[in-house]
């Protein structure tokens, strides 16, 4: 692959880059996150390179999760004219779940991720983001992942980009002067053409796997308190007993892409007739209904393609630690099937089609 | 007014729990906030089994899921629900029975239950130290006051049986923290409660002059708190800053009473699936345009939406993971146009919500070059709003 | 105690295969345990994996899916996918820790009525030791 | 919801003696979800059947819930007597009280219970059946016959013969593989000269699409002219081939002069005007292994050589070489008898070895009881047997219909429906469904054209099925997983839309699609989410 040294922090370099891209008119618009307002962090369509200066591609917040956006952005055509994303590897395979789902399309987009360090649940940063970045910068220089992160983050064993045409080096790299882009796809090389003097290079795989590793270190905090002899039936009601039933957790989530969710539709509600019939068998029911219903059933929905990027704990506004359970619960069912939600565009999704010749052990 | 008065025997929530009770044997179950297995919150219970009542809150520290809600989520439309008796805040009262007229709850057979309300801490601090904000809500039942309240309910003049119709109210004697009083509000209540035994024609007069006294001060503090909304709120500039931090995550629809459509427009394929060439569009147009967009136009439309029967429970802010004022914003506004249509939303079960109809002879102040002019109100926000859209600034 | 439990087995049989199978049971008189009651469906695949969980939390002591042989389906491939999707449901109640041998999964045809009864009796012993589901009382789900 | 009538079937003492019909009739009116319940002593008799039309008009019921046998014995009779008494067919649920209740539950307390939970199930049901709307569509009752076999003619002439139209479609000449009996020519005659059926010879078949009631085939012609046809039908005819013993150890076949097939042989003495051979070997189930099944239909083609060269020349000697005779039937076994009279040898074998020694080949056998012995014979003549055509797969993929495990076509049902397919309105006959005689073949066409018949008359709309599935558009975002799942192609993208819709032509209702669907967009009409949880939920209480 082919390595371009950006001068400049990472934001500065990827706004180099989107700015670059616009002059040489080989994008129309770009698509990132920006400072829509002092302290405030959105994904923005940018088309006027003058907005560029807002850009803020690398900061370590994720108030919605990017394969979303550009889930919206393409739900019903590609877009017209080249694109560049600038997307976390998890947002980068939500958007890939996304397009096998017929949610998004790929035509036309410069897909533009980098190698990731995680980023800070969106409420620490209410008092101000300064103090969040100095700690995270320090923390991604030295690679290692520090305890202000989301808790998906700090478990995250997929902060390197797959199918990305551009990945920023983030992880372990000193980008107080330059930051380091890697082209991974011809077209990758075609686009950054003339950016900067550039080299063949590859990663540096032993310090990704040293991550990796310490990340790996950090599961048995952050999962294994969601392990099946925790939960069960009660461990499950004291985990989401305080659920107020908003359902920002399916509203954040980048999979859950129904227009109206099966949970909120006439079909799971209670019929007023069943009530009584509730009250004979249990003698008290919790209201509202259906709390755990709801999260084991979305669990089977989306757990196939969950890509761990915590959007739905971020959401909760009871800090229920809905990402950590999902997480663990992804990573047993994909392994069933040998998936791995978004890990490229193509690959079916396990419940979208079978072998005849599998899961004997399950048909008895 | 008359009632039966009730020594407080234990904690306040002790007497209410004894309270219901009796009042469970006259009827087929009780809808009542409980602890959670877990301890560390609440959630409404609908409780058959007398046991269960030993976990029933009555009066909780916090309101985590607004009560009609939880009555909705039995099933909407009407009839079906067994003889519940619901207990109730007032504001929860109120929406329930906005919902009622919008045919999502059934009270046939089911009756409403207020008490006197001290207020709910924040949900999330509340999360953050349960025990502490036990003892603090222990001593607001004592007649303390406490500023970590949540704010609407430090300003809620709807506190008690004003403006709401229940069947039963349980009034805390805050002149005589030693009892309650229980009066009925309906003749289906005056039935329960004679059923239950726990009728009387005490009276109670010291405690409606407490309500009085409360009254006062609940006004003022709401007065001072819409002032220094009328000061934020103001302008498209005023309103922005509000809502800055908002994430368009639509919690604060989510879990609003009043909004009780299966699938909120804003969240609707027409609102949210647009073709890209026309985002394109957007953003050519003003140099950029954020994703999730139309953040102005989802609070202004939702405010359009529900305003008129905002209860200002405050389950708005409560749930949004941004800290954003929301129901401040909304119960300021709502107050405003329900002033406007002299609509008390939950007042009473037949008045009709004031969309629903009209009087020939009405409004027209608004005729013309009339209407209202003063800054932060809904109407010139809106207005405002459309004229600054051209501006180039990411919308 | 499993003495006096009689559990409830909700039984989703597709039409062409394993409700034919429990037919052909009964016709030949096969006694078997009445602890399961059957949910007709045209095909095993019309069994969504929420119906599973819904019997579960409602309070079934047992959930059976029943469907043709793999291979045999009337509609060609519907039983691989309930393979697939009962095989994701029984790992989802695995990793909640939820007790795994109250779902289960068999193949009966339309002529093996004898082999309906052994599903259904063994099942029921399975159940019968595992006792009565602890959803079916439960309040706060 | 409607008023509920349910009706109780006592099956005579079936159900009456094993179930305590008292005791539910009382539980069911504390429910108090039933307007009325029925009791009677044998609904499915003509007075049962009358009793049910009548009371649901008197009481007027607007659903009906019928607890009695097995639906899969009554329901479509339950149907048909509700539809009398003037309702839809489909506000109607029956129970199974029966097979699953009162025969398979000694204790009568619990079979009680038990019949107790499938009612209420029923009762909770019901109540979320709304009428489904029988829908029709145009269709033409044209058939197209693709094959000019044996079968394929048949099919076709018989199909004419009622005054409906055919096109056959060939890829070479009418006659097929046993174009050389003298009882083929008559029929290709027939064929050709029949005015309702157009015959295209040495035709390319580009594409066919299209559903039962409306195919339309695009062809090339000989003269490479592009034609289309529409038809209601398809009748496939695609025959079968020979086994190619080619390499096949031990017969030497293309290796030893004097060692050919059935058909080669049969060419040659038609054409050889010298002298007739001494002795000829004819050996039986060539390849047999190998195809891993029996043909059924060679050993009497083995037969037949022996009888044309004995009628040629009564002394020279023949033996047949056979592991096994099939010989199903009288026609059969009279045919082997009047064989073994004109003095051909039968020797059965286990192994066996053609070599060429000198002038002659000589065969070596060994038997059974492991004696052996050898026979010198002038020409040894091999008897292969059936293999599915190279074309199989093709028309399997355009018509949706499996292949079975040696490449034939598999209809629906050996049994219920030998000759449909699982397509509807596409049916196999002859050596493309596996290896069939001529009486075969010809049964076969018969049983086919009867079905093309009865399925499609002209000016007869097409009745579809009513229980299929449906796309909700307002809750449909295009996902696609219903369209992955559905076996029938019934489910297919709308892309304009951005939508699942469905073809209720080939939706065959199995709801795979419904299951698959996450927000419930995908229902199937009888088997909604709604019904579904009424029933679990009831059972449960």
């Amino acid at each position: 692959m082919k390595r371009f040294q950006v001068p400049g922090t990472p934001d500065e370099a990827v706004r180099e880059l989107l700015g670059f891209l616009m002059e040489q008119e080989r994008i129309r618009g770009a698509f990132v996150l920006a400072e829509v307002n002092p302290g405030g962090f959105a994904y923005t369509l940018i088309a006027d390179r003058q907005l560029l200066g807002r850009a803020a591609p690398t900061v370590p917040l994720m108030p919605v999760n990017g394969g979303r956006m550009v889930s919206r952005l393409t739900t019903l055509e590609p877009v017209p004219e080249p694109t560049a994303v600038v997307l976390r590897p998890c947002e980068l395979r939500a958007l890939f779940e996304l397009v096998k789902l017929g949610q998004a399309r790929l035509d036309n987009l410069l897909l533009i991720s980098c190698t990731c360090g995680g980023v800070v649940p969106t409420r620490s940063v209410l008092g101000g983001i300064d103090p969040v970045l100095e700690k995270h910068r320090d923390a991604l220089e030295s690679g290692v992942t520090w305890d202000g992160l989301r808790d998906t983050c700090r478990v995250c064993a997929e902060f390197v980009p797959k199918g990305a045409d551009v990945t920023v080096a983030l992880v372990g790299k000193d980008t107080r002067q330059t930051t380091d882009m890697l082209a991974e796809t011809e077209k990758g090389e075609r686009f950054l053409e003339g950016l900067s003097p550039s080299s063949e290079s590859e990663p540096d795989t032993g310090m990704l796997e040293r991550v990796g590793e310490e990340r790996a270190g950090h599961r048995p905090a952050v999962l294994d308190r969601f392990s099946p002899d925790a939960l069960g039936i009660s461990g499950l009601i004291s985990v989401f007993g305080r659920c107020i039933n908003c359902h920002a957790c399916s509203n954040a989530c980048p999979v859950c892409y129904c227009n109206t969710c099966h949970f909120e539709s006439a079909d799971a509600e209670q019929k007023p007739g069943t009530v009584s019939d509730e009250l004979d068998q249990r003698g008290g029911l919790r209201l509202p209904v259906g709390t755990i219903y709801y999260h084991v059933g979305r669990m089977l929905h989306v757990s196939l393609s969950c890509v761990g990027c915590g959007m739905c704990s971020d959401a909760c506004p009871v800090n229920i630690p809905v990402a950590s359970i999902f997480t663990r619960l992804a990573g047993s069912v994909q392994g069933m099937f040998d998936y791995l939600a978004g890990r490229d565009a193509e690959e079916k999704i396990p419940t979208s089609t079978f072998e005849a010749e599998e899961l004997k052990e399950v048909g008895a | 007014m008359k009632g039966k008065r009730i020594p407080v025997d234990g904690s306040v929530n002790d007497t209410l729990r004894s309270v219901l009770a009796l009042l469970l044997k006259a009827t087929d179950a009780v809808m009542v906030p409980s602890r959670i297995p877990s301890k560390e919150s609440f959630a409404y219970l609908l409780i058959r089994d007398p046991k269960l009542l030993e976990a029933a809150t009555p009066l909780a520290p916090v309101m985590p899921v607004q009560g009609a809600r939880a009555l909705q989520s039995m099933g909407r439309g009407r009839g079906g629900l067994p003889g519940i008796l619901c207990v109730l805040r007032p504001c929860e009262a109120r929406a329930a029975i906005e919902l009622f007229k919008r045919n999502q709850v059934d009270l046939e057979d089911v009756l409403l239950l207020t008490i006197d309300c001290p207020g709910a801490f924040p949900t999330r601090d509340y999360l953050g130290n349960p025990e502490e904000f036990d003892r603090r809500f222990e001593e607001i039942l004592q007649g303390k006051q406490d500023d970590g309240l949540r704010p609407d309910c430090k300003s809620c003049v709807g506190f008690s049986l004003q403006e709401v119709a229940s069947d039963v109210h349980i009034g805390l004697l805050r002149g005589k923290p030693g009892e309650v009083a229980v009066v009925h509000r309906s003749d289906r209540g005056e039935r329960l409660l004679a059923d239950a035994g726990v009728a009387g024609d005490d009276g109670i007069s010291d405690w409606e002059a407490g309500v009085e006294k409360e009254a006062r001060v609940r006004t003022g503090a709401r007065d001072s708190a819409f002032q220094e909304m009328k000061g934020r709120a103001a302008g498209v500039d005023g309103f922005e800053k509000l809502f800055a931090d908002c994430v368009n995550c639509h919690n604060c629809m989510r879990v609003c009473p009043i909004c009780y459509c299966r699938q909120c427009f804003f969240d609707s394929g027409d609102s949210v699936r647009l073709r890209a060439e026309d985002y394109f569009a957007r953003a050519q147009h003003r140099g950029g345009i954020r994703f999730p967009g139309d953040m102005m136009q989802f609070h202004v439309g939702r405010m359009y939406h529900m305003a008129l029967s905002c209860v200002a429970c405050g389950a708005c802010e409560d749930a949004c993971p941004m800290d954003v004022p929301v129901s401040r914003v909304f119960a300021f506004v709502g107050a405003g146009v329900q002033e406007q249509f002299g609509y008390a939303p939950g007042r009473s079960r037949e008045e009709a919500m004031p969309m629903t109809t009209f009087k020939e002879d009405e409004l027209h102040a608004f005729e013309d070059a009339g209407g209202i002019s003063a800054p932060g109100t809904t109407e010139t926000q809106s207005g405002k709003s459309k004229d600054q859209d051209s501006e180039g600034k990411v919308e | 105690m499993a003495g006096d439990f009689q559990p409830t087995i909700v039984g989703f049989l597709c039409n062409w295969c394993s409700y034919a199978g429990a037919d052909l049971a009964g016709v030949s008189r096969m006694k078997m345990p009445a602890t399961m009651v059957a949910i007709r469906v045209m095909c095993s695949s019309r069994v969504d994996p929420l119906f599973v969980l819904k019997a579960f939390l409602n309070g079934a002591d047992g959930i059976l899916v029943a469907g043709c042989h793999p291979g045999d389906c009337h509609y060609q491939t519907g039983n691989y996918y309930t393979r697939r999707r009962f095989a994701l449901t029984q790992r989802v109640f695995n990793e909640l820790g939820l007790e795994t041998n109250r779902v289960r999964l068999s193949w009966v045809s339309a002529s093996e009525g004898g082999r309906f009864q052994e599903v259904v009796t063994g099942f029921s012993e399975t159940i019968v030791k595992a006792g009565p589901s602890p959803a079916r009382t439960e309040v706060f789900l | 919801m409607g008023k509920i009538g349910l009706y109780l079937c006592e099956c005579g003492p079936n159900i009456a003696e094993a179930i305590d019909l008292d005791r539910i009739t009382a539980e069911i009116k504390k429910d108090a979800k039933v307007a009325g319940i029925e009791r009677f002593k044998l609904l499915c008799s003509e007075d049962g059947k009358r009793f049910v039309t009548e009371s649901i008009k008197e009481r007027g019921y607007e659903r009906v819930v019928i607890a009695a046998c097995s639906p899969k014995q009554h329901q479509a009779t339950f149907e048909q007597v509700v539809a009398n008494a003037g309702l839809n067919a489909h506000v109607f649920q029956m129970v199974n009280i029966r097979e699953q209740c009162a025969w398979a539950t000694p204790d009568k307390e619990q079979a009680t219970s038990k019949a107790l939970r499938f009612i209420r199930a029923a009762i909770g049901r019901v109540r979320y059946h709304w009428p489904l709307e029988q829908k029709e569509i145009e269709c033409s009752p044209d058939t197209i016959v693709i094959g000019g076999g044996t079968a394929g003619i048949e099919a076709a002439l018989r199909i004419a013969q009622k005054g409906r139209k055919v096109f056959l479609l060939e890829k070479d000449e009418p006659g097929g593989t046993r174009r050389d009996r003298e009882w083929m020519a008559a029929r290709v005659d027939a064929l050709r000269n029949n005015p309702l059926i157009e015959v295209y010879e040495h035709c390319k078949i580009r594409e066919l699409l299209g559903f039962f009631g409306s195919f339309v085939a695009h062809l090339e012609t000989r003269e490479g002219n592009e034609v289309q046809l529409k038809a209601g039908s398809v009748v496939l005819a695609t025959g079968a081939v020979a086994f190619d013993p080619t390499g096949l150890a031990g017969y030497g076949y293309r290796e030893l002069e004097g060692v050919s097939t059935v058909r080669e042989f049969e060419k040659a003495a038609s054409d050889a005007s010298d002298g007739h051979p001494k002795s000829v070997a004819v050996i039986h189930c060539v390849g047999r292994e190998k195809l891993g099944y029996c043909s059924g239909t060679c050993c009497v083609e083995a037969m037949r050589v022996a009888r044309r060269v004995k009628e040629a020349s009564a002394e020279t000697e023949v033996t047949e070489f056979y592991r096994d005779l099939c010989l199903p039937g009288t026609e059969h076994d009279r045919f082997y008898h009047e064989t073994a009279k004109t003095g051909v040898r039968f020797v059965r074998f286990r192994d066996i070895d053609v070599a060429r020694e000198g002038p002659g080949l000589v065969v070596r056998y060994r038997q059974e009881d492991g004696s052996s012995g050898s026979v010198v014979a002038d020409a040894v003549v091999l008897s292969a047997g059936v293999a599915a055509g190279p074309a199989n797969a093709e028309f399997a993929r355009m018509f949706n219909i499996p292949l079975d495990e040696h490449g034939f076509f598999q209809s629906e049902h050996p049994v219920l429906n030998p000759v449909g397919t699982v397509t509807e309105g596409v049916f196999v006959v002859g050596g493309c469904r596996g290896p069939a005689g001529a009486l075969d073949a010809t049964a076969q066409a018969g049983a086919a054209a009867g079905k093309v018949l009865s399925a499609l008359v002209p000016g007869r709309r097409l009745r579809l099925e009513t229980r299929t599935s449906e796309v909700a558009e307002a809750l449909c975002v295009g996902c696609g997983i219903c369209v992955a799942a559905c076996a029938y192609g019934a489910a297919t993208l709308n892309e304009d839309r951005h939508i699942a819709v469905v073809n209720e032509v080939l939706c065959r209702g199995c709801g795979n699609c419904a299951a698959a669907c996450p927000s419930g967009a995908a229902q199937h009409r009888q088997f909604t989410t709604r019904q579904m949880d009424q029933e679990v939920t009831q059972i449960l209480r």
